[in-house]
């Protein structure tokens, strides 16, 4: 079935200006931001690409974020403004590379396609009077499908650009958005447009992918209701959660017994991702302290092989965690089955307690889900390739320069070379920044003795 | 070293192991008080040979492959316990002669001496007291000739249960209720042997069927052997159950040599000489065995004796080689009942 | 009035909506009223709306948090099962 | 009074929930607007977000408002999120206060809702006065010197001074040693998975820091002193003489010198002069160790390369920024800890040093066969150090490999195996390779036992049902971590703040984690805390991307709170000049006023201590003069009205 | 009695760090506290302390720096002595001088600051409000 959205692509036009930029980052979660702005601030012009419609990655979805507690949005959002009114960044959100090539003269050229919104971006208020009319109900992506958006929407409370979206596939082109628009920013003949795009450098900040827990079949993600995912638990945790309280997905009861399931989808040949992902004992741990605050009286079990508590004040906050009640007990789940009244079984070993074969039953399991890879981008280059490692992440071939990739000028920030947490991929977005205005300063040198 | 004795006998990932559990908890047999693979897995990893030998856990494996399966290192769990039953097999055999039959130059040697024995013996037992039909022999001869066998078997294989009954009974300890051991013994017989229950609980369930019928095939057999043996004719209760455990035998190790060569299973995967002739030399009884029904002439006694050969071969091996499964996981299953917890 | 650019785009490209989306068009509409009416004489809980109007609590669930963030219906009080009722908000 | 015809907007923030779950900000934003001067308040979901800015921005563009209060979260969170809203909507930044009605209202007083509201509304009429009473001010504009000092010349010190080269500004690196390379020349070990040894990065940065001639390098140097303010350091360098004018042919010089000592890290005899310590070590001249040489002359008989008279040398030097790259120490066991002191155990550092050198372990001659390595040494410990070391896990994991090749067997006695990410591969390649881990409770901890000649350890190990476990082995290795460096005199020149774990403290860790609380002195690498190689050197870099985003333009701007003097009420009693620690106030011929004091603004730091034993109130701190205050006093209670 | 009011005065960069990480570890402690921020505390002017019990304050707690004053070495003797010089202005105006207190607060110092002004509240408690009359 071809989609509507393709044959719209299919119209897409060419413009004709070139754009020029010393750097074009690709990704626009915290890393791509961070080394924005930081390039943006020695006053280099940057071009930042997002192929979602808002910046912010993942991070802006967070709850709060260990070991220090504070809210992800309020670290994150800032961010995004700074972003979206530096002047020396432009920002390009629901855009995608087509192609990058190599020009000896101009450093790299892009072909980067600005996908329509149908909306005019310059017009809309963010009202959300397009998405209340739209008869579509869609699974919120954002909210990792616990509720609904509509077809015509709003992407999230604190998107940046707060601009409306129509979701063309999704869309039965009944026209009440465009009616009922205040600004008339409603426009479905928009076209994408393809501009090109010379820059001197490229960054790649295009994070990780998460693992897709349907693939662990023993831990009946999507079979068993009230098993989610780590992601999800972390929207119901957060202030703009998508239900009114931690509730279960299934029946929207307060659990009052939850259990983490670590390493899904990590350290795990049998779905062929032997690595860890270095952050899903953390933000379990800290998920647990959030819940024993959202409901006090509920139990917290973590399931784990090795707490992998490794960073600045990560021991202590697992100490705290211990603390304050939350069970920690080392086996590594291996089948999870329906129980009573939506609760889920857990079958384990409890390893420490001299080796015994445990059932337990939670009212809510959650599957902290690992972090894989998302280097797609790797295909867009054209004539030239950029290395992957034997794990699918970014190569990073030289450890005295560990943000540089196997091109020259093409650099890699935040979890492209593979999984980091938060303070890791800000550290070396900065870093990816250095070197990147180095290799700038030294082009630019090239170019005035020429 | 405890663990390198155990990969010689196949046990080729168990290093990988980090103790993850998810063997133990998705195995379909393992239960509380009595975990495994993991624990097997770390007895021998540790060195500790007295609890690994002292673990009736070790013949409740049927090898389903569930944990090689789910194992996240990939370090072959079942495999594991496969081989620890291969040791454990040598270290319960009187005088450790079991060890010689998985040395790879030695086994071969043995069958083949065997089988000349066998052979030899079989020709001289059935000389004609006239010295002229040699072809032609009084079924009394084998018969008899079986009976010394079985008694010599059956005095190893009690040799090395006591062995085995001294490793369990330093781990753990048994009722004093006689009464308790001969329902227990029934129970078990009746529920593990005939009828294979644990067995359904793994999830290959073609795999369970061939082996329920490898072993009713046996049983068939040897009460068809023992009404030819009282009637001293072939009455025709005797041929139909000949007959059936025939097929069965067939059937069953048919299943399971065509699974090894397709090699898809995790239990099929590895196999070492050991394992192909057991495998091969049922089958081959089997298909004797019931050739002898539509066979006339000389081809029947042709037939006849290698049929004899091969089960002479079996037979006497069993209590060394992985036919002493069969009595070991019977016997370790009975204790298992009358432990006290 | 002129065109809605929504009907040109249909003429333009020859545009059927699919029968999928039309069906989860009318789905949902008629969710979504069934469980609005059920919640109109008192609060109900999820597991009580699901059983008067035979629809299975995951999607009543979904449907409600959805009604909710959009601000129709609003949570009232916790049970003691841990179930929170909600109504329409006025 | 004041002119009170100011326009005030005020927000309250819900922060999702975070405030308005107990705070009613409905009421507060309504009380707010009753407040005097207040042309508009109003609440919203999240200030900070770009809705919430734009709301403010249009606030300010539309109703003309000269002065915004935000109450919300900690000012340190968001005080300059919404200085700059301010700034692009065209008003002054610092017409704003930053009321905190989250972590010291909301957050601490969640069971006492309505008192919680008014204590938000106390604060919030605090702010009000506050700005109504402030006045639009500048940053001051302060030239900054376009070079960085580094301070240490390990592996994330090397990497900082090339990254600031390359970006266009001078670095000085200065260096305690003699030699560059820290820590990590000490170890060779492979830095997975780069396939790469680690002295071999030591080696590579060391050749394309020689490349390049922007960067100045002191070895045997210590940072002195250092005066002056983001921009505008001053750091005096004492470099301590090598004695050695050029590398010297004669490699008999080390038995030469009559002087011996055993080095404290690598336990080795080494006499007084130092030698390069590894191919391709940076000076490759040799240096005399002061502390050791009595200056016998001998060598100086056998080289004519040697220099006895070289005299130590102070330079100053003006920097813009500094960047503190001190790393770490090595955990050093007590006494019995483990059995440590006992023939046979050694630490991680110990083990490393021997296998980079000979590829296996030998104690007395003898290969060791078996070797059992106890981890969180020093690390983890509920007395002592609480941190995890980070590194540790997959160091010890990278020996036990090469431990294995060389035929030793090894048991791992851990708490949890921290190898994180593609680490991960390092355990599975020691399990395969024949690892036995055996995990132990810290509450009954394994007991390291030496009985005639044969070293015995004991564990209950929790993977095997607890059950206790003899290994008998010929060498134990402690796997020790990292320990903060102890460097008192460093501390208090350059006045970082140290964390609970004493390491230095960054303001954020994920906002601004290489940054200090002192603006322009930056810390990166293991200074910070525990890293591995690889992670100290993008903390490096991100260091100089920081130094660079403030002072590549060759200016830098700072905040306008500095202290200021109206000479009109002036007394020149001399109490501030004598108050102040930056020695910024001086006396200063006003014109047709005569001598009164005056304040150094690039210099002032803004503490405000001279503001408070004015006797006169004359001098004062600008964004928070003394009226400003006061009329925080009178008003916030809410008493009086 | 009206309930007691407490003035804290704070620090940017040390104290008001440790009485926000009260917040963030939820360490409670009574609501009647208003929180002003100064740079230092050696900044405080002791007639500051008068002011504010003038305005209707009845104590005045002043959360200093301690030895983790980035500013100055010795910010805590310099903070005694203006406490103490506020003392002495405030017996001179008849009001009990225990009515203001300083004690460092450290930047994680999130408990003791929770305990300490607990303890100075329960003090007050026992002068009364200085608003007693009105």
């Amino acid at each position: 079935m071809s989609s509507l959205f393709s044959k719209i692509i299919e119209r897409a036009e060419e413009v004709s200006e070139e754009k020029e930029f010393d750097a074009v980052v690709i990704g626009a979660g915290i890393a791509g931001m961070e080394a924005s702005l930081d390039l943006a601030d020695m006053g280099y012009s940057v071009l930042l690409i997002e192929k979602e419609p808002t910046i912010g990655g993942k991070m802006f979805l967070l709850s709060k974020v260990f070991p220090t507690l504070d809210c992800a949005s309020c670290i994150s959002t800032p961010k995004m403004a700074a972003v979206a009114h530096h002047p020396n960044i432009t920002l390009w959100t629901y855009s995608e590379v087509l192609k990058i090539r190599r020009d000896s003269e101009r450093g790299y050229v892009l072909r980067v396609m600005k996908k329509p919104r149908f909306v005019d971006e310059s017009a809309c208020t963010g009202c959300y009077t397009c998405e209340e009319v739209c008869p579509i109900d869609v699974p919120k992506e954002l909210d990792f499908n616990l509720r609904a958006r509509r077809a015509a929407y709003i992407p999230f409370d604190t998107a940046v650009p707060k601009i409306a979206v129509i979701d063309i596939d999704n869309c039965i082109l009944c026209g009440k958005c465009e009616r009922e628009c205040p600004v008339n920013a409603i426009n479905f003949l928009q076209k994408p447009k393809i501009y090109t795009v010379k820059a001197k450098s490229i960054i790649i900040a295009t994070g990780y992918n998460l693992f897709q827990a349907e693939k662990k079949e023993q831990y009946g993600f999507g079979t068993i209701p009230n098993v989610v995912t780590s992601m999800q638990m972390e929207r119901l945790l957060s202030p703009t959660r998508p239900f009114n309280h931690v509730l279960r997905p299934m029946d929207g009861k307060e659990p009052a017994s939850i259990g983490y399931v670590l390493c899904t989808g990590s350290k795990d040949r049998t779905v062929g991702n032997p690595i860890c992902s270095q952050v899903c004992c953390m933000y379990s741990i800290k998920q647990a302290q959030l819940i024993l605050g959202a409901l006090p009286l509920a139990d917290v079990t973590i399931y784990y092989m090795d707490i992998r508590a490794y960073g600045k004040g990560f021991e202590e906050f697992y100490n705290q965690a211990q603390a304050m009640g939350v069970r920690f007990i080392h086996g590594r789940v291996a089948k999870v089955e329906k129980g009573e009244g939506g609760s889920v079984k857990v079958k384990y070993e409890n390893i420490d307690e001299g080796g015994k074969l445990e059932t337990a039953e939670h009212d809510l399991l959650v599957l902290s889900v690992g972090l894989l890879p998302n280097c797609e981008i790797t295909k867009v280059f054209n004539g030239i390739s950029l290395s992957l490692d034997e794990f699918g992440w970014l190569l990073s071939p030289d450890p005295t320069n560990p943000v540089k990739t196997n091109l020259e000028g093409v650099f890699a920030a935040g979890c492209s070379t593979g999984p980091k947490d938060i303070p890791d991929t800000v550290v070396q977005a900065a870093s990816a920044a250095a070197e990147c205005a180095a290799y700038l300063k030294k082009v630019n040198i090239i170019a005035e003795e020429r | 070293m405890l663990l390198d004795e155990i990969k010689k006998m196949g046990a080729f990932d168990v290093n990988a192991c980090c103790s993850c559990g998810v063997c133990t908890a998705i195995c379909p047999l393992s239960e509380n008080g009595d975990e495994f693979p993991r624990k097997m897995l770390r007895y021998a990893m540790v060195g500790l040979e007295k609890e690994l030998l002292g673990s009736p856990q070790l013949w409740e494996c049927y090898y389903c492959g569930e944990c090689t399966k789910s194992c996240p290192r990939q370090a072959d769990p079942g495999g594991f316990m496969m081989a620890a039953r291969k040791y454990a097999i040598t270290r319960y055999s009187v005088g450790k002669i079991g060890k010689a039959f998985y040395n790879k130059t030695l086994a071969p040697l043995i069958y083949s001496f065997l089988s000349v024995f066998s052979l030899i013996g079989i020709l001289l037992i059935s000389r004609d007291p006239n010295g002229t039909a040699i072809f032609t022999i009084p079924e009394i001869y084998i018969h008899l000739a079986g009976l010394v066998l079985g008694t010599f078997v059956i005095v190893i294989v009690i040799a090395n249960l006591a062995i085995m009954y001294r490793y369990i009974s330093g781990t753990r300890k048994f009722t004093k209720n006689i009464e308790a051991w001969v329902n227990s013994l029934i129970r078990v017989i009746i529920k593990e042997v005939i009828v294979q229950e644990r067995y359904s609980k793994c999830s290959d369930r073609l795999r369970r069927y061939a082996h329920l019928s490898l072993v009713l095939g046996f049983i068939l057999l040897m009460i068809a052997t023992t009404i030819d043996y009282i009637t001293a004719t072939r009455p025709i209760s005797g041929i139909v159950l000949g007959f059936a455990g025939g097929i069965m035998i067939i059937f069953g190790s048919g299943f399971f040599i065509y699974q090894r060569l397709k090699h898809r299973e995790p239990y099929s995967i590895h196999g070492d000489f050991i394992d192909w002739a057991f495998i091969i030399l049922i089958f081959l009884a089997g298909c004797t065995g019931f050739s002898l029904d539509f066979l006339t002439g000389l081809s029947a006694v042709v037939m006849m004796y290698i049929h004899l050969t091969v089960v002479f071969d079996l037979i006497v091996t069993a209590p060394f080689t992985k036919f002493a499964h069969a009595i070991y996981r019977t016997f370790a299953l009975w204790l298992k009942e009358v432990q006290i917890k | 009035m002129t065109k809605l650019t929504a009907q040109e785009l249909r003429d333009m490209l020859n545009i059927k909506i699919p029968e999928r989306l039309a069906k989860i068009s009318k789905e949902q509409a008629t969710a979504r009223t069934k469980i609005i009416s059920a919640i109109s004489d008192r609060p109900k809980t999820i597991p009580e709306i699901s059983e008067e109007i035979k629809m299975p609590v995951e999607k009543v669930t979904w449907n409600i948090m959805t009604l909710y963030r959009y601000g129709v219906v609003e949570p009232v009080e916790k049970t003691d099962e841990g179930y929170y009722r909600y109504r329409v908000r006025k | 009074m004041q002119k009170n015809d100011k326009k005030i907007g005020v927000y309250v923030c819900h922060c999702g929930g975070n405030i308005s779950d107990v705070v009613d900000v409905k009421k507060v934003s309504e009380e707010a607007s009753k407040m005097k001067n207040v042309a508009v308040a109003r609440d919203y979901m999240f200030m900070c977000s770009e809705a919430g800015q734009k709301m403010i921005e249009d606030d300010v563009k539309s109703l003309k408002l000269d002065a915004v209060v935000v109450a919300a979260c900690s000012p340190k969170l968001h005080e300059l999120t919404f200085r700059n809203v301010i700034k692009r909507a065209g008003g002054n930044p610092y017409m704003y206060y930053h009321a905190n009605i989250r972590e010291q209202v909301s957050w601490v007083h969640e069971h006492e809702k309505e008192k919680a509201t008014e204590k938000a509304i106390r604060e919030v009429r605090a702010a009000v006065a506050y700005v109504a009473n402030s006045e639009p001010l500048e940053k001051i504009t302060v030239r900054a010197e376009k070079s960085v000092l580094i301070v240490g010349g390990g592996i994330a010190g090397m990497r900082a001074a090339i990254d600031i080269a390359d970006m266009g500004m001078n670095a000085f690196l200065v260096e305690k040693q003699p030699f560059l390379g820290g820590m990590t020349a000490k170890f060779d070990q492979e830095i997975f998975p780069y396939g790469k040894g680690s002295l071999k990065l030591v080696n590579d940065l060391i050749e394309e820091l020689k490349k390049r001639h922007i960067i100045v390098v002191f070895t045997n140097a210590e940072l002195e002193e250092l005066s002056g303010y983001i921009g505008n350091f001053l750091a005096k360098i004492r470099i301590k003489p090598r004695f050695f004018k050029e590398s010297c042919k004669d490699s008999n010089l080390e038995s030469i010198c009559p002087k011996k000592v055993i080095d404290p890290e690598t336990k080795e005899v080494r006499s007084a002069i130092m030698m390069p310590p590894f191919e391709g070590a940076y000076p490759e001249v040799p240096a005399i160790d002061t502390n050791i040489c009595d200056f016998c002359g001998q060598c100086a008989k056998a080289c004519s390369a040697i220099d006895l008279s070289q005299k130590e040398e102070i330079l100053e030097i003006k920097i813009g920024a500094v960047i503190v790259a001190t790393g770490f120490e090595t955990y050093t066991p007590k006494q019995g800890e483990f059995g440590y002191g006992t023939e046979g155990v050694i630490t991680l550092s110990t083990l490393t040093k021997i296998l980079s050198k000979k590829g296996y372990l030998a104690l007395d001659g003898k290969k060791a066969k078996s070797v059992a390595m106890i981890y969180c040494v020093g690390s983890r410990q509920e007395k002592g150090n609480q941190y995890c070391s980070r590194y540790c896990c997959s160091a010890a994991l990278e020996a036990a490999i090469s431990l294995q090749k060389a035929g030793t067997r090894v048991f791992h006695i851990y708490r949890d195996i921290r190898s994180y990410g593609k680490n991960e591969i390092l355990y599975e390649k020691a399990s395969i390779g024949g690892s036995l881990f055996l995990k132990y409770n810290p509450d009954s901890p394994p007991t390291v036992i030496k009985n005639g000649g044969k070293l015995t350890v004991k564990v209950k190990d929790l993977l095997t049902e607890g059950k206790e476990v003899d290994l008998d082995v010929d060498a134990v290795v402690l796997v020790t971590g990292m320990v903060p460096r102890e460097n008192e005199k460093l501390n208090s020149i350059i006045k970082v703040s140290v964390g609970k774990d004493g390491f230095y403290q960054e303001v954020h860790p994920k906002l601004k984690p290489v940054e200090t609380m002192i603006s322009g002195i930056f810390i990166c690498g293991t200074a910070q805390g525990p890293k591995m190689a690889v992670e100290s050197i993008c903390s490096a870099s991100a260091a100089a991307a920081k130094a660079a985003s403030l002072i590549l333009k060759g200016y830098t701007e700072l905040e306008p709170f500095v202290a200021t003097v109206d000479p009109n009420l002036c007394s020149l009693s001399g109490d501030c000049i004598k108050e102040c620690p930056y020695n910024a106030i001086y006396v200063y011929e006003y014109e047709g006023i005569g001598k009164k004091a005056k304040v150094n603004e690039a210099v002032c730091k803004g503490c405000g201590a001279c503001v408070a034993v004015c006797p006169n109130g004359a001098i004062q701190l600008m964004g928070l003069r003394n009226i400003q205050i006061e009329n925080m006093i009178v008003n916030a209670g809410g008493f009086n009205d | 009695m009206p309930e007691l009011q407490v003035l804290v005065f704070s620090t940017n960069l040390i104290s008001d760090v440790g009485i926000d990480s009260a917040g963030l570890m939820h360490f409670p402690y009574p609501a009647n506290t208003t929180i002003i921020r100064l740079p230092c505390s050696s900044m405080l002017r002791p007639e500051w302390v008068l002011l504010a019990i003038k305005s209707g304050f009845d104590g005045v707690f002043v959360a200093a720096d301690g030895s983790d004053c980035p500013y100055l070495k010795d910010c805590t003797e310099r903070t005694a002595k203006r406490v103490d010089l506020a003392q002495r202005i405030l017996r001179e105006n008849g009001i009990e001088p225990e009515r203001v207190k300083m004690a460092a607060i450290c930047s994680v110092c999130a408990e003791p600051f929770a305990n300490l002004i607990k303890d100075f509240i329960g003090n007050l408690e026992k002068i009364g409000s200085v608003r007693r009359g009105r």
